[in-house]
């Protein structure tokens, strides 16, 4: 399933929202936390996982989705939940913990709650898998149109919750897709010291589901492999399992130090950023013009800049209404 | 319970919470029973009996042994506008799939700030006494209930348990269902009978959140809840042929908790006794004596907890019966504080 | 590998041992149970689950287990700890809760551990894995001799320990054989409605470890096959999840009413019970005779005797010391 | 802590167990160490580090994120004659495994009859304040000292740090080791600085079970735990200056509890504030409420908790800070005690 030109146009520009919105974050996360790197302080508090590199994982999937269809994410969740439509505004807010926030602050970057576009997420590792074989089967149920995706990493895959949610989607026959995004390191453990095979997608025999790997961090191929899948999961064909192969330009957190990374890696891995990688295909297929790009990271930009505008700009909710919203 | 005795119609709490699954069905096709076992077999505790027959494997529906993914799965159902009922066999189980339950089920209402609900409720099996051993014979209330974000109720007997059940299914927060194993009704467990009660057909709510007072006295208040309770109306019956009068507060609720109740009972009587089948340290015993304690109320004597041991629960028939509270410790419980 | 006549005759008479405990357990726990079932009375009460027809698995295996291998088990104990060695006095006197038991009667027939022969169980689905990859995982670190075996059911299978518990015998290349007894229900949930697959054996791909199937809950296939795995064990060559075809003669627990099993199911089983299977297949090799097979019946129920018998003689612990153990 | 001052030799919570489980394992080459990140990261929280290039990666185990695998292999490495050593990241992953955790490695014991021991250390991080959110921050103390068969520790300096450590490691009994990231002297999570404290060179144990009198008062009771130490200990100055003499409990064990340590000094002062920054409900706050009045001790005013509120832990910064114990409100507890 090939991606249209405006497919392709919407993917490279919801990557650059996605990257320009770290970039923010990163920047303003950082205030408060020179000389001494202190993790409370600062406008935006907390640990901070940032999605650089990720970004076609996000793209190549949400553009086969509208607002109905569900998406559950992890402690990694920008760039889906942007892809996906989650409010920027709110959600920076909700980073920065203003009361105009998804959650008014409750939550924060690990927990981002959109219902009007059905995103959600987990800061615990494997924990996005059962809400989406839920929701799936709540749509079989309600015979409601839609379909759920479960964002996962591939550290999360040895995670037994994993494995229970894939074998019930495959008895259930789920409308149900799961997309394990392959950076190959869980914090400082590499895929290869913690997995005993090399892709995930093989796992897919074990829950009578298609597995597919995806190599190359590319937005088109991802397009391509996961649209069969969601055109096959709405047409009642269940679900399938895909593993993507990207790559976290981060650090797993910030303040992470990353002196378990092989010499080299990080700059190998810049190489080939497939933000400009993309907008070079784009270029040397014509979908793209300099001109068009300059639009587009200039949008980008007054996107990012809104949102973090209105974060900044935002009250932090009255302190006492820590007790409101634990029952509703 | 301020039940109107038209007809007896005595059930078990088994057929109570079925009933009232069956009621909130017929009504509401939202509502879905998923778990282990109860489908075709009805439960093993009998509280899905005839569910599957009425509504069908798809409404009813037979899980995987994999307790993460199905309670992981009915939050996101619920937060997708389902209203799943689903069982934990045994509360011993908890620990296989408790982050579904803890940080997600109970969570994600406040993480979310209110704007995607979780209508779920998730019953489970208590209790022990007849030799079930260590992994199958736990209460672990307080476990559940010291962790925000969700209701925690137990009822002691079939009028409560119909009440309880409709009204958890109808809360838009998740609710945690206890029920335990020897008040269930099923004979091959043993039965109390005083669980056993009239039910009225029709549907009703009992308020989740509200204790009462089953029994009214002067002397001294013994609250309980689930076993406990009963094991307090015995006492009190004892006691009362000994000339002293003893109130029985049923909890029915762990969370939200009815300090109330409690108090205002202790304030009249100025003796307290406890009793809980789960462990004694770091348990509902201890919140309660606290709760009554911090709010200066006056008393007569020490207050006195009648729990579990802090041991886990032996097997061997001899030993769990003297590990498990029962109305002779409660009365001697209330000896001793005629000794202060 | 093929099993000597010594060692068949070796599993032919645990297989009697084991299925006459049973048979003698069987009585007993209905003793006091009459008329009304009440699980709470008799000399044995609580959940008992009877592993008639199952004596394969136990024997197949064990065959080639000495004392210091490791076998972790289920709550459905019996015919493993038998083949494996657990002292039958002790193990009958726990399950009547004696203090003569192997706890003292604190565990009962669920929690049957005998350190003498590294017998242990746990009456949760999926939890005798965990503790089998750490077993093997300190025979390496101490480099000392033996193999782990963790046994669990096909319903157990969908349990996340397992997965977790796999993949990391599989990174780790340890000494460990997984036992999978598939007698096709999980109480009254049947593999087909549970498991995503027809096989579990076809799991292992998940783990890069090798894994078979075994069909017809015979003794001498199992042999066969595990002795295999155990070889390869024992001589680094890391793990193997077997999963074999047996059949549940008898209830999930005592007092199943079984009415989920499809009609004729139960006799089907019982036509092909495995334990006169053997003996004809024994006696038309020219194995077994009916001389040696009637000495063989009549030491397999003096055992079980003599067992019983020690277990109803024994006293129980004082009641208080329910608070001894806790620590040590 | 009775140290002799040699030469102050000031360490982190985090360095002096590193240094612990360092001497430990130089002396027995049963003990090993697994968990996620331990390895060459030495641990997200430094309690590791330099582990790994001591003793290589056979003994120092990165795993897998399969906390239910890796918990349950230690328990099986543990019976098989070794003593693990592992780390769950933060506490708040517990609802993953808590099964191998509470019916394997604290029930396996009991179940044998003694036969089988478990001599496991696993440590955990706890606590809150740095805005890392409600699966991030928790402290669930109550949540493990409710259930049997573990003992339940939790250092609030350096010295206990290390002489806990060692003592749980040679623990033949499965011991849960708590510490708290805001006293961890991880720079990047703040550094509490009475938690970085003289710490002797040569291994020595501090027994488990024992509470410590850290500061002697005559007129009020603080009892807390980790970080509620450290509240206690800043109100207790700030009452002092008011003329106002607070003795500070500093419990170090949830279980076994020593009762006897908290009980003899509410005797003496007659008055009792309860700190705990894990929940309020069915918490450590009422545990130790609950142990005193039972006891019969003469009080003089309503005992008082200050515990975190039954609510999820909220991210921003001002809800958070406005839901954690802090000096100021264990003062206002004094104040209120006043009034009765
Ligand atoms: C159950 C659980 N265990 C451990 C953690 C701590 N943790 C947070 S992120 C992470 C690594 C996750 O790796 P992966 O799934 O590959 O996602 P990535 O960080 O690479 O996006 C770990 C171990 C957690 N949050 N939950
Ligand atoms: C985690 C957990 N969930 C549920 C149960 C209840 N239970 C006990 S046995 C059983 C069925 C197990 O099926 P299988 O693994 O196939 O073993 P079998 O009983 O067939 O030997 C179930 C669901 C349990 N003990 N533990
Ligand atoms: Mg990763
Ligand atoms: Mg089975």
């Amino acid at each position: 399933m090939k991606p249209s030109q405006e497919q392709q146009v919407w993917m490279y520009r919801h990557m650059l929202v996605s990257r320009f919105f770290e970039e923010a974050i990163e920047k303003i996360y950082m205030e408060g936390k020179t000389p001494a790197f202190n993790m409370a302080n600062g406008p935006i508090p907390g640990e901070m996982h940032l999605s650089n590199g990720q970004e076609p994982c996000a793209v190549g999937v949400c553009a086969h989705l509208t607002a109905e269809d569900v998406v559950t994410s992890t402690h990694r969740p920008h760039h889906v939940a942007i892809a996906k439509g989650v409010d920027l505004k709110a959600m920076a807010a909700e980073i920065f913990g203003k009361k105009t926030g998804l959650s008014g602050g409750r939550g924060g970057h690990m927990h981002i709650f959109d219902p009007k576009v059905n995103f959600s997420c987990s800061g615990i590792i494997g924990q996005s898998v059962g809400p989406a074989v839920g929701a799936a089967l709540s749509r079989v149920m309600q015979k409601k149109s839609g379909v759920a995706v479960a964002y996962l990493g591939e550290g999360a895959a040895n995670q037994g919750a994993f494995h229970e949610a894939l074998n019930m989607a495959g008895v259930w026959q789920l409308p149900v897709i799961f997309v394990i995004e392959d950076n190959s390191w869980g914090i400082s453990v590499s895929k290869r010291a913690s997995t005993a095979i090399e892709r995930n997608s093989d796992r897919a025999v074990s829950y009578g589901m298609p597995g597919e790997f995806i190599e190359g961090n590319d937005p088109v191929a991802i397009f391509d492999v996961v649209g069969e899948a969601i055109a096959r999961a709405r047409n009642g064909g269940g679900p399938t399992l895909i593993e993507i192969e990207t790559s976290r330009l981060a650090g797993h957190f910030m303040g992470d130090g990353e002196a378990y990374r092989p010499a080299g890696e990080k700059e190998a891995l810049q190489k080939i950023d497939p933000i400009p990688v993309m907008k070079q295909r784009l270029m040397a297929e014509g979908i793209l013009t300099d001109a068009a790009d300059a639009a587009f990271v200039e949008e980008a930009h007054a996107l990012v800049d809104e949102a973090i505008q209105f974060a900044r700009d935002s009250e932090y909710a009255a302190p006492e209404e820590a007790m409101e919203k634990v029952f509703v | 319970m301020t039940q109107v005795k038209e007809k007896e119609r005595k059930l078990t709490i088994a057929r109570a919470m079925a009933e009232a699954i069956a009621q909130e069905m017929r009504t509401d096709d939202k509502v879905f029973v998923m778990g282990e076992d109860i489908g075709e077999l009805g439960g093993v505790f009998g509280n899905t009996r005839g569910l599957h027959e009425e509504f069908g494997g798809e409404r009813v529906r037979d899980t995987p042994i994999s307790e993460t993914a199905f309670i992981g799965a009915a939050v996101g159902a619920a937060s997708d506008g389902m209203k799943p009922v689903v069982e934990l066999m045994f509360v011993d189980f908890f620990g296989v799939c408790f982050d579904a339950i803890y940080n997600m089920m109970a969570k994600n209402t406040y993480f979310s700030g209110g704007n995607v609900t979780v209508p779920m409720v998730l019953m489970t099996s208590t209790g022990g006494g007849y030799s079930d051993g260590g992994q199958h014979s736990q209460c672990v209330h307080a476990t559940f209930a010291h962790l925000p974000g969700m209701k925690v109720v137990a009822p002691s007997n079939a009028y409560d348990a119909k009440g309880m059940m409709i009204a958890a299914i109808r809360d838009p927060n998740p609710v945690v269902f206890m029920f335990h194993k020897a008040l269930q009704g099923m004979g091959w467990l043993g039965t109390e009978k005083e669980a056993i009660v009239h039910v009225p057909e029709a549907a009703y709510e009992v308020e989740l959140g509200k204790a009462i007072v089953t029994r009214p006295g002067t002397d001294v208040t013994i609250v309980g809840i689930t076993s406990g309770v009963h094991f307090g109306l015995k006492a009190a019956r004892i006691l009362g042929e000994q000339g002293v009068s003893a109130e029985v507060v049923d909890l029915r609720s762990l969370a939200p908790l009815d300090r109330d109740t409690v108090i205002e009972s202790v304030k009249k009587t100025g003796r307290l006794i406890v009793v809980d089948e789960d462990y004694h340290s770091y348990g509902m015993t201890a919140e309660i004596i606290a709760s009554v304690v911090e709010a200066g109320v006056p008393l007569k004597a020490a207050p006195q907890r009648v729990a579990y041991p802090d041991i886990p629960i032996p097997f061997a028939r001899p030993m769990e019966q003297w590990a498990l509270p029962s109305p002779e410790k409660i009365i001697a419980a209330f000896n001793k504080m005629k000794e202060d």
